[in-house]
């Protein structure tokens, strides 16, 4: 008797402690954001969208050798000699045309890696989340401001360049040969070794000068 | 239309509860004799109980027996519910018995 | 015409019909379900002869009561849900006659017997008289029913623990 | 009484049927707006904020717009006249059984000498209509919860029943607008009201076991193992769609405040004021009655948000053996105070 009455009075005591705790939360204030009218405030560092500032950019590729997805393209044309591309804001002076520059935010996972390497710091993250589409294709997002008209300009300027360019070396090339050739008549040296150090000196002149 | 339907319906009396009260007892009579399933059966009796105090409602109303006939009919439902109550505890024990509760394959006492 | 005839012609179709429904069905639970409205219909019925407690009663003993136990007994008695719960007709020529002949012998006993009725006044009150009734006159059936009430819910109760016991040795 | 119920214009009794019938739909949009409320403040949530203006005011007219737009579905092997016919006879179970609750104190729909008695009766069909529904589905988690809830209402009739009769026996009279008017006046200890909640101690247990007995006879948590949703699927309503689960849905929140609404006239006075002669009239005496049954209401809410769901033994286990013994000796002993006192 005594024991079913103890048992009674912890059942309802526990029953009105646990009434107390839901009209406590029942009464006390909601944590519930009112989403598109009240916003959240987002972190400083919040990998949210990707965006590059397409000014600071040179081209450099860092961004995406750095991608472990591979969701940025980058396609660069050297800028030809008669224009000047400018300097970016950090000062870095810009060499290349950017024909091509698309990060496909579909296949993005947000590791922030694409953002350190940047010799400009012109890639980062906006706090902008709000970016589904209806169709895949629109999440690749295409930041070089260069017009397909003036794509093709660049292209052919640079590809003339490139041929002048070309067309030089040979120049160079040949008169290059035909001296050697003349030096060859008037050392009247054995003819295979002194070709082979020719050539030699002059493919590790061109590596140095490459690199 | 309304005096159409005054003349062909005719005000119910005792008569016309009492023939109610056969029909069901018929229609009872029937389940209890055609059917052979146990619960069935049951059914029926209630049916016939039902007719029963309908006649004993039906005589208290119209009649000199007053409210006599609404006492029996209540203890006539207070026996109803007992019998209810201890015919399906036989009904459950014989079908755990005999796995069926078909009244003609229940057939241990007859020899 | 009154609201009480065209009452009395619903409420009298209705229980005739649930009730030849239920006989004649073959399913056990449609017959269960139709014996429900047979029951409303009498409970109704019990209304319009100004017996509204006989009425409750009715509804509430029967309705929440035995056919929910019926229903109960029906679920338990047959093999699985998915049984059909359909139930053999037998004998049914010689029931069909016999409960004619009831029917008919009944009808004509009533509708021909001059019964003396008398005009009593439209009770108002038959919760109060019957209570009164009940502790006065009926005293002795009213302490007999409920011992009777008693009696049946222990032997029920015994049987049952008996087939659970059974059971119980059976595994 | 029942000769007036018959002998009355029909105009008159559809016009008096109807009012309940407003109050029920009504009050069927606020509580299950506020159902939803509730639960939202209860776990720091805001609820429904979105439709209608002021904190979603017209949700429930949305989700009820969106109901009468769906598909009716019946499935293959259900037994299709029972199967259409259960929620509506679920419905007008409750529904019917509003007839006899005294809304104010110049309104009742029927003021017939057997009140109480009548409305369990009604009530009591309640349990049929959901086997109904469980067994017409052809479905084993409908007949589950069908079969549950026919084992509980009929087991939870019973402490309902007796806790009920405690009050009978004080006031001996079935009539429900009878026992409000004795309810009425500020007497107890000066100032308190004459409800009977606090003429008696005994009357205040019988309020908890009426209480908890009605939590189980509405299937509110912590009792609502017919339709749990975790275990059954939702019980017996697992098969219905559109606007039958809605008749469904409205014939739970009828039943949950017609049974509020019982203990409310019970042993909270009625439509009673609860300060004497003040702000009472018909009015204002309807305002009382309702305000006292949504605060039972919300109690129930608030129960559904605080404890957990029973097991099936568990709940059988409190009605048998402590409901059932504690309601019957709390019978004895209110009859012995009456008596002494």
């Amino acid at each position: 008797m005594v024991e079913a009455i103890k048992s009674g009075w912890i059942t309802f005591k526990s029953i009105f402690i646990g009434m107390g705790v839901t009209i406590r939360h029942f009464f006390g204030p909601s944590v519930t954001l009112q989403y598109p009218d009240e916003r959240p405030v987002i972190p400083d560092k919040a990998r949210t969208k990707l965006y590059v500032n397409i000014d600071d950019c040179i081209g450099c590729h860092l961004c995406a050798r750095a991608c472990p997805v591979n969701c940025i393209y980058i396609d660069t044309v050297p800028a030809t000699s008669d224009v000047d591309l400018g300097k970016t804001s950090t000062g870095n002076p810009k060499r290349f045309w950017l024909t091509r520059f698309d990060i496909d935010m579909a296949k993005c996972m947000y590791c922030d890696l694409c953002v350190h390497p940047c010799p400009t710091n012109c890639i980062y993250m906006v706090p902008d989340y709000e970016y589904s589409e209806f169709d895949r294709t629109n999440l690749i997002y295409h930041f070089s401001n260069l017009e397909p008209a003036m794509v093709a300009e660049v292209k052919e300027k640079a590809e003339k360049e490139a041929a002048e360019k070309q067309k030089q070396r040979e120049e160079m090339m040949r008169k290059k040969a035909e001296e050697a050739k003349k030096k060859q008549m008037e050392a009247k040296k054995p003819p295979q070794q002194n070709t082979d150090g020719e050539t030699g000196t002059k493919s590790d002149k061109s590596d140095n000068g490459d690199s | 239309m309304e005096l159409l339907l005054a003349q062909s319906v005719i005000e119910p009396g005792l008569t016309h509860f009492l023939v109610v009260s056969a029909i069901l007892f018929s229609l009872g009579v029937m389940a209890v004799l055609s059917r052979r399933n146990t619960i069935m059966v049951l059914m029926g009796v209630e049916l016939i109980l039902n007719s029963a105090n309908i006649n004993f409602i039906a005589f208290s109303r119209f009649t000199e027996l007053s409210l006599d006939g609404q006492m029996i009919a209540l203890f006539v439902i207070i026996i109803a519910a007992a019998e209810a109550a201890v015919a399906l505890a036989i009904v459950l024990n014989v079908y755990n018995r005999f796995k069926t509760i078909n009244l003609d394959d229940i057939s241990l006492l007859k020899g | 015409m009154e609201l009480t005839t065209i009452l009395f012609y619903l409420f009298s179709l209705i229980t005739l019909g649930a009730a030849a429904f239920m006989v004649f069905s073959k399913n056990i639970v449609h017959s269960a379900f139709a014996l429900m409205f047979a029951l409303i219909g009498v409970a109704a019925l019990y209304v319009l002869l100004y017996a509204d407690f006989l009425a409750a009663t009715q509804l509430l003993v029967y309705v929440g009561g035995i056919l929910i136990l019926i229903l109960f007994g029906v679920m338990l008695t047959s093999l699985g849900y998915t049984f059909n719960f359909k139930t053999v007709t037998v004998n049914l020529a010689p029931a069909s006659l016999l409960s004619a002949t009831a029917a008919v012998l009944l009808i004509f006993a009533f509708v021909t017997t001059d019964w003396k009725i008398s005009e009593i006044a439209e009770p108002t009150d038959t919760v109060y008289d019957l209570g009164m009734l009940l502790m006065g006159d009926y005293i002795l059936p009213f302490i007999v029913a409920g011992v009777l009430l008693l009696i049946a819910i222990i032997g029920a109760i015994l049987m049952s623990t008996h087939l659970s016991a059974e059971n119980r040795e059976g595994v | 009484m029942t000769q007036n119920l018959l002998h009355i214009n029909p105009i008159a009794i559809l016009v008096h049927a109807a009012i309940p019938l407003v109050i029920i739909l009504v009050y069927a949009l606020v509580a299950i707006w506020a159902e939803r409320k509730v639960a939202g403040f209860i776990q720091d949530r805001l609820g429904p904020m979105r439709v209608g203006g002021w904190h979603g005011w017209a949700q429930s007219i949305a989700d009820l717009l969106k109901l009468i737009q769906k598909e009716d579905i019946i499935p293959n092997d259900a037994s299709r006249f029972l199967f259409k016919f259960a929620p509506f006879m679920m419905f007008a179970a409750s529904y019917a059984a509003f007839a006899v609750i005294p809304f104010s104190s110049s309104y009742i729909g029927s003021n017939i000498n057997i009140g109480v008695f009548y409305l369990l009766a009604v009530t009591s069909v309640l349990t049929l209509s959901i086997i109904m529904a469980g067994w017409a589905s052809n479905n084993k988690w409908s007949l589950l919860g069908g079969m549950r809830s026919a084992a509980q209402m009929v087991s939870y009739e019973v402490p309902t029943i007796a806790t009920v009769l405690t009050v009978i026996v004080v006031t001996g009279s079935l009539n429900l607008m009878t026992v409000t008017e004795m309810q009425s006046g500020n007497d107890i200890l000066g100032f308190l009201p004459n409800w009977f909640i606090f003429q008696n101690p005994f009357l205040l247990v019988a309020f908890v076991i009426f209480f908890i007995s009605i939590l189980a006879e509405s299937h509110r948590v912590p009792f609502d193992l017919p339709e749990s949703e975790s275990e059954l699927v939702a019980g017996y309503q697992t098969e219905y769609s559109g606007m039958r689960w809605a008749m469904f849905m409205l014939a739970e929140y009828a039943d949950m405040l017609l049974l509020s609404l019982l203990g409310a006239t019970l042993f909270f006075g009625g439509w009673n004021s609860p300060f004497g002669d003040f702000m009472s009239g018909p009015f204002w005496s309807f305002f009382w009655f309702m305000l006292k049954g949504l605060l039972l209401v919300f109690v129930m809410m608030w129960i559904r948000w605080t404890l957990p769901r029973y097991r099936v033994d568990q709940l059988m286990h409190i009605c048998w053996s402590i409901l059932i013994p504690l309601s019957f000796i709390n019978l004895v002993l209110v009859a012995l105070w009456e008596v002494i006192f």
